[in-house]
């Protein structure tokens, strides 16, 4: 916990010294003390985070998402600027396996970045995720694609 | 002459509304600290008065930013007699309240915001920058905003909607004026304005600027044909805000309007006779109104737009005699209308019931408090020599130098309506017998009051009684006040001098 | 073409010319949400044009009310989808 | 709304938020921004954190009524106006620290005046949305 | 001598503390006070009569010119002993009269209020000091008039008699000033000096109309006598003191007093001959046709009173001189009858006088008093009466032309005069003794003694006219008729026209009162006259002028919002056209202006059609999203013209306002077109001329050069002198710091407002 | 080599913006807006977000820039999810031509709770 | 761009009035919402715009010394646009309060309080 929480102040306090742009131990202090008592105020339940050994994973994964964007993107964009509609467009559920609030929240933020999907809602009891997707072949390939895609590397860093 | 104490009466407002914010539900703390801070902001006020009276306009340079770069806070005898006489008709409406007011109400910031109203008051007395004065008056009325609103009853509501559109229009119009004034002086302090504007070549624009300036303060002083949202709201709220709103409320923009159109604009003939007509109509349209009431204070509230036609026929005519009688009849005014609210209060705690209809016996049940009702009533219906009398004779003569006819009917039409309602009112409140009314089991009546709580209704009665008893023996005094005042306000060579210093020698 | 007229005579207008068009979808809606989704874009195209009309004006302060934008625009669509299920219940 | 998605987002973005709003304070005297903007800010976070995740949930959060903030803010920038009085200088007058203090810059009672401004929006936005909330 | 005056207002603020003391035995001692004063004035009469005067002045406002300057010559002693005299016999006629009456005390604090009123009126040297009296006089009637408050008459009667009597008072008060104003004095004395000047004055006119209006409705001449009538619902004491002594003479004495200062001219003169005569005419008949005692006194008095001011009118030596004598004649046996009257009607309850006869059986003393003043009032010789009838015409007789026509009306009131004091003072006592007034006894002396005191009088100022000719007559006619010549009054002038008349009068009086016998259906019939009296058009214009009242009211009050805001924007929009029409010149300096570019023009239409949108969308969330769009149009307009902190601060509100809007207007009702196509219309047109008239004001300023001394002060200054380098934030936190602390307030006023306004449930409950 | 940063990146963040105007016009349901506009927009804001970085070259500039780019990318999924869901609830039709809608049903009219239809599983 | 700006106002100004004149309590609140906004935007205008010159000081320079953007009329709309949404949350809340208490958006209903007798 302890640790979870100096690392959150870590963190707040450099997005500090980032959005500041004063690069100075002194900001950096300052930064900190202030997430710090920031912190204090907003004690919400975090789970534990082991950050350093993802660093490579996130790495990749940011790269994977960013070709999944602009692949997607061109997908998308040649359906707009032609007058015919490709799309085959519905809601589709696929279940989850991730489980924590942020594992979940991540994947759907993802899923709806990346174009011709939207994550609509999930569950009341977490298990299934809601999508609306644009091109839509084969449901079941499709979740496979998700759960395989996504989530898998997703759940790759956070656990 | 600067001197950076002549704030005090509003930070010490302002203080004193932090202070009650932080007994927000010990009522019986904000009982004490309303009645504590309002004596003291009376002695505040005083020696600012005394400090005037002597040594002539004080100022004060917020920031120690001259003029016209910073904001000015500029004492002369107009803004002090007007912060006093604040000061005396908010500890009146305080100390009433601590013993009218309902315990509800006090637990949601009433003497809060009741304090931040005077706050307003003072400031927008005190303030020598047009932009200023906006945030002031802004103040003010989002504070009688929310006085008039608290507690929430149906009427409360229904008038509160009339209250706050006509008001925010005003708001809106005012602001639209500051805007081109702005555009066109590049100015925003009212002595440097004063200047400024006599030097704008084209008085086309000026006198456009002109009308923007009346009809907003026109608006929240409640002249015909601006007026219609005092008579919806004005009987809505307690009777202890109903007194602070009618005694001083109207008059601020009474104020504002002696102030811009002595100092900025001095109007022309149009205005002038302009002016002329909308006091005459003014005083038609209250009295007409008033005649027809049957609810005190909605009468009241008809009588101040009545009233209001008084003040502005002085603004109109614009000579210092004039002006001195509309000065008078302003002081006088604050001071009986706060007491006539506050009396209404009274009366419906005795009875439980405003309507003359159903009132009755009052004298034959009550004769000290009949009596003490008969001084402001009297005072209001200007049977000489109470405080209303004096103005009117000013009024006239001014007329008369002016050669206007037509408002002395006016005025004398105006008088007599008030001296009518006042005697149908005394007549059918006071004489006629008493009705058997029901027992409102909502209203707690005075005789089941605690002592403490029957004083805090009587005394702030007994005082503003006194007061306006003062005015209108000791005349004297008030009338070489409004004289100074008058020729200030005339002449304001005084007033420029002492904002602007060696500024307005060489413009 | 220097690159301050590369972008204003060429990124500017095209993000302009987007607006106008997202607008349309505004006006002609036709469902609250369309005009909701809209009014998200248009707040986000915003920030574009914001961050682009900084570098024309040399002002990187401008940037800021970009950051501002991003913060909250959502906000307003939140506040809509809020609304629209309260009277969805109320109903 | 409680929505998972939303209440998780809103966990990480109320921290941000506020953390972004102090700084719009404290530059506002060398760039745009100040108490104003900054109070707005740091209100709409919170508002935020209650639409995703309630409003009981934000009021534990904040651990006192908003309204608090309010005669605190006044308070503080009465006292940073009013402070010159005592000197017999006139309200408002800027009395200022000899030498600038890094991160913040130059500090005076101009400072705790946009504070005070801080405080008081905060109180003021939360309260009247809180109330709102309540009583929908 | 201001002592005396203000002792009255002394005694009358003590009456509600020292109630019980004058409920119990101590009424006995309130006649104490006239009396003192009586005494007081009295011992100035010596010097009086032999031509000097005084004077006491007290400062009370200097710096306008009003103080309390008390001249007392002739007439005001003259008056000043009648109402300290006749005030000292009711204050001890009250003692019995109201004899334990719950609200003797308030009685008292009226009666000595009002004497002390009057005394200042007369002896008042001042002009608008005599005005205040003057008021005081009337609201002292007011309040005594309606002592018997549970009456709705009474009521009613004091509210026409205020009425009248206020609403003259206005005028007085404006021929006041306007004559100080002229004559550039409050001072009577200076005023005198000035006479010539202010009668040749345009504005003379004015002064006089507006001072007679004040004299007629105080003294009661047609058309504005009906208020006195009705006032004769106050007790008897009032009636007699107020309402014929002293009060109703203020008029008389106004006008007696303004003689030398405004009169002689034609029109002063004829005025008050017309005005007088048609009352003295028409009271007097009115006084024959009445049956109840108060009312022929109340009429006989009207005519009385008509007569004096007829007798001013004519303005000679021996007309003015007849008006002096006569004032003290009238007083003394009109007091007197009504005197009796009141001790008639507290003894038998009624006043009818064709109920009333044979009293002198029972309440002898006072036949004799009712005996003698009748026979004063019919100017029978000896009586005083006698004198002042002679005097009456003499002075007819001698008016030139049209002394024929004055005579006769004279002739006639004085005739149908002498019937209504046969009827009140005579009839009553004379004949059978109805069986039910048999038990009768004579009430306490304190009761019958001062209406005899008074009757005396009459005889005894008849016999020996020489005892009030130099001391009293003599000065009053000084005090009028500046260098007159030296007066002498006489009972017996020998054989001439005169006595022919008097004779005259006497006998046709007599025969009228043998063939004219009231009743109460006579009465009735003469109801029917009132149609067309003065009184009934008085009311039809009351009733019109409320139905003016609630028509005017209507008209603007009426309740709907919207009709406020169309006429307070058509009121600004037309002033504002006009000011613009006459003074501007539409003039675009396009040289001025910046360059247009496309996503400016672009974010322009969007805002340009968001606005209409908003305006004409048929959902209010349609409408509050573009308003939405608005709002953010509007950031880019900032953010485009340099003010970034405007873009961020319009953004952050705009968005908050949108939340507080969705979070309140989801449980709204539908959003309706309520107003029909024509109104939309209107206030479309409406509208779009206030928004050109901005528009085009805007066009106006934009090309005035704009002053820059005060932003360039800022900008030089932010960083030097603020330590600051955001000059909009310095601004805002330290050269104009003020406006940012009124504004957090206003945020904090606004929360607390809200707070209240959705948590504030009063309950039924809770007591207030 | 700057200058041609920023200009790439600003046309390309150009064509995604008007790419997502189109979309919104033009998609026939919306769910398929709010689909291509949500993240069209957000990679051609960030694209020209990172021009004007490339442009300024300034650190506290690009740290600005990266924070309003992850605040974006944290807030418009977010907006996107639920005006989306509102929508559904509110009964905005998806497109004719639409495949499948798994949805349908899910939601508990009353207490707006969302079944996953795996309860018992 | 004035031009522009003045038939902006100008609109702005006469569909807050028309606004106002509406039965309709929630249009009364847009309407003063809008003529807010125009008074706002007549400030803006008529303090004179500046393209692109916001008016703060260069961080190496001590004072503005070339064209810049008029600072009075900023701070003044920023106090102003603090204010209006001070006034326009409570009168939203006024409303809301109003219709709760008598069931009708329609203003014409209301006018109980300037009935003569009561
Ligand atoms: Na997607
Ligand atoms: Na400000």
């Amino acid at each position: 916990m302890i640790k979870t929480k100096f690392l959150s102040n870590l963190l707040l306090s450099l997005i500090w010294v980032a959005i500041t742009g004063a690069f100075t131990v002194e900001n950096f202090l300052f930064g900190f003390a202030l997430s710090f008592f920031l912190l204090w105020v907003s004690a919400t339940d975090r789970r534990d985070n082991k950050y350093f050994n993802r660093i490579p994973k996130l790495v990749s994964f940011i790269f994977f998402f960013l070709y999944e964007l602009i692949k997607a993107n061109i997908q998308v964009a040649y359906d707009v600027i032609t007058p015919r509609h490709y799309m085959e467009p519905g809601i589709v559920k696929i279940p989850l396996d991730a489980e924590s609030d942020l594992e979940i929240t991540l994947l759907a933020n993802l899923i709806t970045l990346t174009p011709g999907t939207c994550s609509l809602d999930v569950s009341e009891d977490r298990k299934v995720l809601y999508v609306h997707a644009m091109y839509i072949k084969d449901k079941e390939e499709f979740i496979s694609s998700i759960k395989n895609g996504f989530e898998r590397k997703l759940l790759e860093i956070t656990r | 002459m600067n001197n950076p104490y002549i704030v005090l009466p509003v930070i010490f407002q302002l203080l004193t509304s932090v202070l009650l914010m932080f007994f927000w539900y010990r009522v019986n703390a904000q009982r004490l600290i309303t009645i504590i801070c309002s004596i003291i902001s009376v002695g505040i006020a005083t020696w600012l008065f005394k400090e005037v009276y002597q040594n002539g306009i004080l100022t004060m340079q917020a920031g120690e930013w001259q003029a016209p770069f910073g904001i000015t806070f500029v004492a002369d005898l107009f803004s002090t007699t007007m912060v006093l006489l604040t000061a005396i008709s908010g500890m009146a409406v305080g100390i009433f309240s601590t013993g009218s007011i309902r315990n509800a109400r006090l637990k949601f910031g009433y003497f809060p915001i009741l304090n931040f109203l005077l706050m307003g008051l003072h400031g927008a007395f005190l303030t020598g920058d047009i932009f200023n004065l906006y945030v002031w008056f802004e103040i003010i009325i989002i504070a009688s905003f929310v006085l008039i609103t608290i507690g929430g009853e149906k009427a409360q509501i229904e008038g509160a909607i009339k209250y706050v559109t006509m008001n925010l229009l005003a708001s809106a119009i005012f602001l639209t004026a500051i805007a081109i004034l702005y555009g066109l002086a590049g100015s925003l302090n009212m002595a440097d304005l004063s200047i400024q504007v006599a030097e704008i070549e084209n008085r086309g624009l000026v006198n456009v600027v002109a009308i923007l300036f009346l009809v907003g303060f026109g608006i929240k002083s409640a002249i015909f044909p601006l007026y219609f949202w005092l008579p919806a709201s004005y009987h809505t709220p307690p009777p202890a805000i109903s007194a602070v709103f009618g005694g001083l409320l109207t008059k601020v923009g009474v104020y504002a309007l002696l102030r811009i159109f002595t100092l900025i604009f001095i109007p022309d003939e149009f205005l002038g006779n302009l002016l002329i007509v909308l006091a005459c109509m003014t005083i038609l349209s209250g009295g007409l109104g008033a005649i027809l009431q049957v609810n005190m204070r909605k009468i009241f509230s008809y009588l101040i737009v009545c009233h209001i036609g008084f003040m502005l026929a002085g603004l109109g005519i614009y000579t210092e005699l004039a002006i001195m009688g509309a000065i008078f009849y302003l002081i006088h005014d604050i001071i009986v209308k706060t007491n006539l609210f506050l009396a209404s209060g009274l009366i419906f705690k005795l009875k439980g019931t405003l309507n003359i209809e159903k009132l009755g016996g009052l004298y034959k049940k009550y004769p000290k408090f009949s009596l003490l009702i008969a001084i402001p009533l009297f005072s209001l219906a200007g049977i000489p020599p109470l405080s209303g009398f004096w103005a009117k004779v000013f009024l006239i003569e001014g007329g008369y130098k002016e050669n206007e006819w037509m408002l002395i009917g006016f005025i004398i039409l105006g008088s007599f309506l008030t001296l009518w309602v006042i005697a149908k009112l005394w007549s059918e409140v006071f004489w006629k017998d008493a009705v058997d009314l029901p027992k409102k089991i909502n209203v707690k009546y005075f005789h089941e009051l605690k002592p403490f709580k029957r004083w805090a209704m009587v005394i702030p009665i007994i005082l503003l009684a006194g007061t306006s008893l003062y005015i209108g023996l000791a005349a004297e005094h008030i009338i070489v006040l409004s004289k100074q005042i008058a020729a200030e306000l005339i002449n304001p060579t005084a007033y420029l001098d002492a904002v602007l210093g060696i500024k307005s020698q060489t413009p | 073409m220097s690159i301050y007229d590369y972008l204003y005579y060429i990124i500017l207008p095209t993000l302009s010319i987007s607006i106008l068009i997202i607008f349309v979808r505004f006006l002609i809606g036709p469902k609250l949400s369309d005009r909701v989704v809209a009014l998200d874009l248009l707040l986000t195209t915003g920030i574009g044009i914001i961050a682009v009309y900084s570098i024309l004006s040399d002002q990187p302060a401008f940037l800021d009310i970009a950051m501002i934008m991003a913060l909250i625009a959502f906000l307003g669509t939140v506040a809509f989808a809020y609304y629209l299920e309260k009277r969805e219940r109320n109903d | 709304m409680k929505t998972l998605i939303f209440k998780t987002a809103s966990t990480y973005l109320l921290p941000l938020l506020v953390l972004f709003s102090v700084f719009i304070l404290l530059r506002g005297h060398y760039l745009p921004g100040g108490g104003f903007v900054g109070g707005l800010i740091a209100s709409i976070a919170f508002v935020i954190h209650s639409f995703a995740n309630g409003l009981e949930q934000t009021k534990n959060l904040i651990k006192f009524h908003p309204g608090f903030l309010m005669p605190v803010g006044l308070c503080i920038a009465l006292i940073s106006g009013a402070a010159p009085l005592f000197i017999e200088q006139s309200f408002m007058t800027g009395l200022w620290f000899e030498n600038p203090i890094p991160v913040i810059g130059m500090v005076g009672s101009a400072l705790f005046f946009d504070a005070g401004v801080y405080l008081v929006v905060i109180g003021v936005t939360l309260t009247i949305i809180f109330t709102i909330s309540e009583t929908l | 001598m201001i002592l005396a005056i203000l002792s009255g207002f002394v005694l009358a603020g003590c009456t509600p503390f020292i109630s019980k003391f004058i409920k119990g035995k101590g009424s006995l001692l309130l006649p104490i006070l006239p009396f003192g004063l009586f005494v007081y004035f009295f011992s100035f009469l010596k010097e009086i009569g032999e031509g000097q005067t005084f004077r006491f002045n007290y400062d009370w406002v200097p710096s306008y010119g009003i103080n309390f300057g008390f001249h007392l010559d002739g007439l005001a002693i003259l008056f000043a002993l009648l109402i300290t005299g006749v005030g000292t016999l009711v204050f001890t006629y009250t003692t019995s009269y109201l004899k334990g009456h719950h609200y003797l005390d308030r009685f008292y604090g009226y009666l000595s209020m009002f004497m002390a009123s009057m005394l200042g009126l007369v002896l008042s040297d001042n002009i608008i000091t005599l005005f205040i009296f003057w008021e005081l006089t009337s609201i002292s009637s007011f309040f005594l008039i309606g002592f018997n408050n549970d009456d709705p008459k009474s009521r009613k009667s004091a509210l026409l008699a205020l009425s009248i009597t206020g609403l003259g008072g206005l005028f007085l008060l404006a021929g006041m000033v306007l004559l100080g104003y002229i004559g550039g004095s409050y001072q009577f004395q200076e005023l005198l000096s000035q006479s010539t000047f202010i009668k040749e004055h345009t504005s003379y006119g004015w002064i006089v109309g507006l001072i007679f209006i004040g004299a007629f409705t105080k003294s009661a001449q047609f058309p504005f006598h009906f208020w006195l009538p009705g006032a004769m619902k106050a007790p008897t004491p009032v009636s007699t003191y107020l309402h014929s002594a002293t009060m109703v003479k203020a008029g008389i004495y106004l006008l007696a007093r303004f003689t030398p200062l405004l009169g002689g001219s034609a029109e002063w003169n004829t005025t008050l001959i017309l005005v007088g005569s048609i009352t003295m005419v028409y009271a007097a008949i009115h006084s024959v046709l009445r049956i109840d005692m108060k009312g022929i006194l109340a009429y006989s008095t009207i005519s009385a009173l008509g007569i004096l001011v007829f007798l001013i009118g004519l303005g000679t030596e021996a007309s003015l001189l007849a008006a002096g004598v006569f004032i003290l004649v009238h007083a003394l046996y009109k007091a007197t009858l009504f005197l009796i009257t009141g001790i008639v009607d507290h003894e038998t309850g009624t006043r009818d006088v064709t109920v009333l006869s044979g009293l002198s059986k029972v309440l002898m003393p006072v036949a004799i008093a009712a005996g003698l003043a009748a026979l004063s009032n019919a100017g029978a010789p000896p009586f005083f009466g006698f004198i002042g009838k002679d005097l009456i015409y003499e002075a007819t007789l001698a008016y030139g032309d049209w002394a024929m026509v004055l005579t006769i009306a004279a002739v006639v009131t004085n005739v149908c005069l002498l019937f209504a004091g046969l009827l009140a003072g005579v009839k009553p006592f004379v004949g059978s003794l109805p069986s039910n007034f048999t038990s009768l006894h004579l009430p306490h002396p304190t009761m019958w003694i001062p209406p005899l005191i008074l009757a005396g009088l009459g005889l005894v100022f008849g016999l020996f006219p020489s005892l009030v000719e130099g001391l009293i007559v003599q000065p009053v006619f000084s005090s009028m008729v500046i260098d007159g010549a030296p007066v002498h009054i006489k009972l017996w002038h020998g054989f001439n026209l005169v006595l022919g008349l008097s004779l005259l009068t006497l006998t046709l009086g007599v025969i009228l009162y043998m063939i004219v016998k009231p009743s109460s259906s006579l009465f009735s019939k003469t109801l029917k006259f009132e149609m067309i009296a003065p009184q009934t058009l008085f009311e039809i214009f009351g009733k019109f002028f409320n139905a003016f009242a609630r028509f005017w009211t209507g008209l603007f009050q009426n309740g709907y919002l919207r009709n406020y805001v169309i006429t307070i924007l058509g009121f600004l929009t037309i002033l504002l056209a006009y000011r613009l029409y006459q003074g501007v010149n539409l003039y675009i300096d396009t040289k001025q202006l910046t360059a247009l570019t496309i996503y400016e023009v672009i974010v322009a239409l969007m805002m340009i059609v968001a606005i209409v949108f908003t305006v004409f969308s048929r959902s209010r969330l349609v409408a509050v999203a573009s308003l939405g769009v608005m709002g953010y149009t509007i950031c880019l307009i900032f953010l485009f013209y340099s003010a970034p902190d405007l873009a961020m601060t319009q953004f952050s509100i705009d968005t908050l306002t949108v939340i507080l809007f969705v979070l309140v207007i989801y449980n709204l009702p539908k959003y309706k077109n309520f107003s029909s196509k024509a109104v939309r219309i209107r206030d479309g047109i409406l509208s779009v001329f206030f928004g050109s008239l901005i528009a085009i004001l805007t066009l106006e300023v934009l090309s005035e050069p704009l002053n820059r001394e005060t932003s360039i002060f800022y900008a030089e200054s932010a960083y030097l002198l603020a330590k600051g380098k955001n000059v909009v934030n310095v601004i805002l936190v330290d050269f104009r710091g003020f406006d940012t602390m009124v504004e957090i307030t206003v945020l904090v006023i606004a929360a607390i407002g809200v707070f209240s306004l959705l948590k504030l449930r009063l309950k039924s409950i809770e007591k207030e | 080599m700057t200058e041609l940063l920023v200009y790439i990146l600003s046309t390309s963040g150009a064509v995604f913006i008007l790419l997502a105007a189109v979309g919104i016009v033009k998609m026939p349901d919306l769910y398929l807006r709010i689909s291509v506009t949500t993240k069209a927009a957000t990679l051609g804001i960030g694209l020209i977000l990172l021009s004007a970085a490339c442009y300024f070259n300034d650190t506290a500039i690009t740290a600005r820039v990266v924070a309003i780019i992850i605040f974006m990318l944290l807030t418009a999924p977010v907006g996107a999810h639920m005006i989306g869901r509102a929508s559904y609830f509110t009964g905005v039709k998806m497109w004719k031509k639409s495949k499948v809608d798994d949805l349908k049903g899910m939601y508990d009219k009353k207490t707006h709770k969302l079944k996953s239809g795996e309860e018992n599983q | 761009m004035e031009l522009i700006l003045v038939v902006i106002i100008g609109l702005l100004y006469a569909s807050g009035i028309y606004m106002m004149l509406r039965r309709s309590m929630v249009k009364l609140i847009i309407g003063l919402i809008l003529l807010g906004n125009g008074a706002n935007m007549l400030i803006f205008l008529l303090g004179r715009i500046v393209k692109g010159k916001p008016p703060i000081i260069d961080s190496t320079a001590k004072m503005l010394t070339e064209i810049y953007a008029d600072p009075v009329p900023q701070a003044l709309i920023l106090t102003a646009i603090v204010i209006s949404f001070g006034l326009q949350s409570f009168a939203i809340i006024l409303v809301k309060r109003a219709y709760k208490i008598t069931q009708t958006d329609d203003l014409d209903e209301l006018n109980t309080t300037d009935e003569i007798y009561e």
